[in-house]
């Protein structure tokens, strides 16, 4: 296979659809694991989804095949059969037999191609549009709380939101809280969200945690005061903590987006 | 042999338009020309007999993708970092 | 850091072209693919089983019903969840413009224009869907072209002008028609004694022979997938050119 | 190698043998193919227009008049191609091409004036005999 050049004969003449379906799927996976940018990833993703139906459709190619599609011979409304039909004086029995399609030889099924393929991507290529829609939407959403869909910018956020989230002595509360209730998880929690928070927000939280222990009875004191304002918030944050294995709880986009969500249901309401 | 060189240009055309797709920085550009690379691919396939598949593709992955692509893209930052 | 993504591509791609030598060539009738009995048989009886000309949708509508169904099914919760994912999250704040956006009167030339075309591309599209046995087409495309006729309205006059045709209630009503008119002729089938999707057990409520019967649910069942994509489409446009909040926007 | 056959194949497969017969309608087919050249010469033209005119408006001018005469063209050139023999499938077939070239007529000259009203709307200012002197003397003062 590998010798006196029968290989460019293999890959590049007789089978270079497949080497571009490769090429394509490469480019389309680079760009989803390189590029920074949230659409460029997605017109990526796009890129290696045709390079898969590019495939299928490649395996679906005959020689000397036409489209999937009856020609007038075999074709039971055709010109042909009504023709037939026409011409000849039968009874409506006869006709009927006449009428009726017959299956095709053999050699006749050698004339089209392979419909199949054909089917299983057609469905393939809207229901990629609709999840491309669906993409899109979650960038939207992502544009709409971080402010950017750079996804390098978007890690700082991420990571600075936590910091501050974990500053915070009212979250700092919630967490022991949390933790004491459930005490058999306790140190595989914190250790979690200590690591996934970057270095800044460790060296702030060593710096912080001298201060938090002095104020412990206090804040264990001033918990009931505080408790009824952060109880309507309360679900949310919590819940969404226990979602992923980082906290990626941004305190002030999440803040954000319960407003509004409950401005328009007024409106709605009214 | 005239509709394998036809074939075989459109392959490496395609290459090309999925590079360029990926390397401009202007956003809306990219989704125009991921319509480009959509509408090559439809005439591909409708070379290739899958007439279904490329009428498919021709309204959907040229039309509407791109339709989507540019609405989204109107209300994000038009320019990309890479 | 950029370098590190290119030890999986390229260890994906030195198995693919490895695995690309083992490939039939291109276009050989004897490779496995197209001596497959599925695929001969699907020639061979398509004719015979549902008088249908075109193979890919008679495969389509009436083999493969059940993998189709879900398909819409697919499309259909898509548009829901863009639907939940963008409502009432705001965005900018309303009253707010942008730089470049500028306050224009619908051009004149355009909605003229406009005027004319629509009719004839919805008809186009109703062509599409019927038309869909004898020539390529079908439910999918005859949907995605309706789409697009009520995106073009949107585009030329603005969303409100295409919402007042196609509110987004009444969209997601019509894609529910969809799944819900599939769905039962799957059911009616059921109910008439045959199996799930069966469609030749129609016969007994239409006055036509079995090969008939199946013939026109498939035109049913396309119809059900033309309304849902028609709708979703247009709902994915209206919600992602306004971030959900169906006001102004392209 | 004769390959696979395809859909254009599929179309003009019956129309060919039937023009080979009988060798009539041979007129037809070099006037269709002479319309086609035609075409692709104008595409040519709006091509080079396209990247040599100097700004957004007459580059636009360019690509609107070359893509909608050329596609006309073209397609009138596939229309008188495929009608071999006068049938009626043939001239269902021409009607459904000047279809086409109805519509491109209708929505070519549409989008161009679109483009052009955002353009304008956007502030962008066609190129005046003012902008190319300047330019010139900087390109010169460069130069010197």
């Amino acid at each position: 296979m590998f010798e006196d050049g029968a290989i460019i004969n293999e890959l590049l003449i007789e089978r270079l659809n497949y080497i571009i379906y490769v090429v394509l799927l490469l480019i389309g996976l680079h760009a989803m694991i390189s590029k920074q940018n949230l659409i460029k990833k997605l017109i990526g993703m796009s890129i290696f989804q045709t390079a898969i139906i590019l495939f299928y459709v490649s395996i679906a190619v005959k020689d000397n095949a036409t489209i999937p599609i009856y020609k007038t011979e075999h074709d039971p409304h055709g010109d042909a059969a009504k023709a037939a039909v026409l011409d000849s004086n039968r009874s409506g029995e006869e006709t009927k037999a006449f009428y009726a399609p017959v299956m095709l030889k053999p050699e006749e099924t050698q004339q089209y191609s392979n419909p199949l393929p054909h089917v299983l991507m057609l469905t393939a290529i809207v229901v990629g549009v609709a999840t491309l829609g669906l993409a899109l939407a979650l960038c939207l959403r992502i544009q709409q709380g971080y402010g950017t869909v750079e996804e390098d910018e978007l890690l700082v956020k991420i990571e600075r939101s936590d910091a501050r989230y974990s500053q915070s002595p009212l979250a700092k509360a919630k967490n022991r809280r949390r933790t004491q209730s459930r005490n058999t998880r306790k140190p595989r929690t914190s250790v979690k969200s200590t690591k996934s928070i970057g270095k800044s927000a460790k060296s702030l939280e060593s710096r912080d945690s001298t201060k938090t222990k002095k104020t412990t009875s206090k804040s264990n004191l001033s918990q009931p005061k505080k408790k009824p304002a952060s109880t309507s918030r309360k679900p949310r944050s919590s819940s969404s903590k226990v979602e992923g294995s980082k906290p990626t709880t941004p305190k002030a986009p999440a803040k954000k987006a319960s407003e509004k969500t409950r401005a328009p249901k007024k409106k709605g309401a009214e | 042999m005239g509709l394998e060189l036809f074939n075989t240009f459109i392959l490496l055309l395609l290459v090309v338009t999925a590079l360029a797709a990926l390397r401009v920085r202007d956003l809306i550009t990219a989704a125009a020309v991921l319509g480009v690379y959509s509408f090559l691919m439809c005439l591909l396939w409708a070379e290739m007999g899958a007439v279904d598949v490329a009428f498919t593709e021709a309204t959907v992955g040229a039309g509407i993708s791109t339709v989507v692509l540019v609405a989204t893209i109107f209300n994000l930052k038009r320019k990309s970092n890479d | 850091m950029k370098w590190i993504s290119l030890i999986p591509v390229v260890g994906v791609g030195v198995l693919l072209l490895f695995a690309a030598q083992d490939f039939p060539e291109w276009g050989d009738p004897q490779s496995p693919a197209s001596q497959s009995p599925v695929a001969s048989h699907f020639i061979n009886n398509t004719g015979v089983d549902t008088e249908v000309p075109n193979m890919v949708t008679a495969v389509l509508a009436d083999y493969r019903g059940f993998d189709t169904m879900f398909e819409t099914v697919v499309v259909f919760i898509a548009g829901i969840a863009v639907l939940a994912i963008l409502k009432g999250s705001g965005g900018r704040r309303r009253g707010t413009r942008r730089a470049y956006e500028v306050e224009a009167e619908p051009d004149i030339i355009v909605t003229h224009t406009v005027r004319l075309m629509v009719p004839v591309i919805q008809i186009f599209a109703f062509y599409v869907l019927a038309h869909g046995h004898v020539s390529p087409g079908g439910g999918f495309q005859g949907g995605v072209v309706m789409g697009a006729s009520f995106i073009l309205v949107a585009l030329a006059w603005d969303l409100d002008h295409a919402l007042v045709r196609m509110s987004l209630p009444r969209c997601m009503a019509i894609a529910a028609a969809g799944i819900i008119i599939y769905a039962g002729i799957g059911f009616l089938s059921m109910f008439l004694g045959g199996e799930f999707l069966d469609y030749a057990e129609l016969e007994k409520v239409l006055p036509v022979s079995r090969e008939m019967a199946r013939y026109h649910a498939m035109l049913g069942v396309e119809i059900g997938v033309g309304f849902t994509v028609t709708s979703i489409m247009f709902a994915l446009y209206a919600n992602l050119s306004t971030e959900g909040r169906l006001k102004g926007g392209l | 190698m004769m390959s696979f056959s395809s859909p254009f194949q599929c179309l003009a497969s019956a129309t060919v043998e039937a023009g080979s017969s009988e060798g009539g309608f041979l007129v037809l087919q070099v006037i269709g193919v002479l319309l086609g050249v035609l075409g692709l010469i104008f595409f040519l033209g709006a091509a080079v227009g396209l990247v040599r005119f100097p700004d957004f408006y007459t580059r636009l001018h360019a690509a609107g008049k070359g893509d909608t005469l050329s596609t006309m063209l073209m397609l009138t050139g596939f229309a008188l191609v495929t009608m071999e023999d006068f049938s009626l499938s043939s001239w269902l077939l021409l009607i459904k091409i000047m279809a086409v070239v109805f519509f491109i007529y209708l929505t070519s000259p549409t989008s161009s004036h679109a483009l052009m009203r955002a353009a304008f709307e956007d502030d962008e200012m066609p190129i005046t005999e003012d902008d190319i002197k300047k330019r010139n003397r900087q390109k010169g003062g460069k130069k010197s």
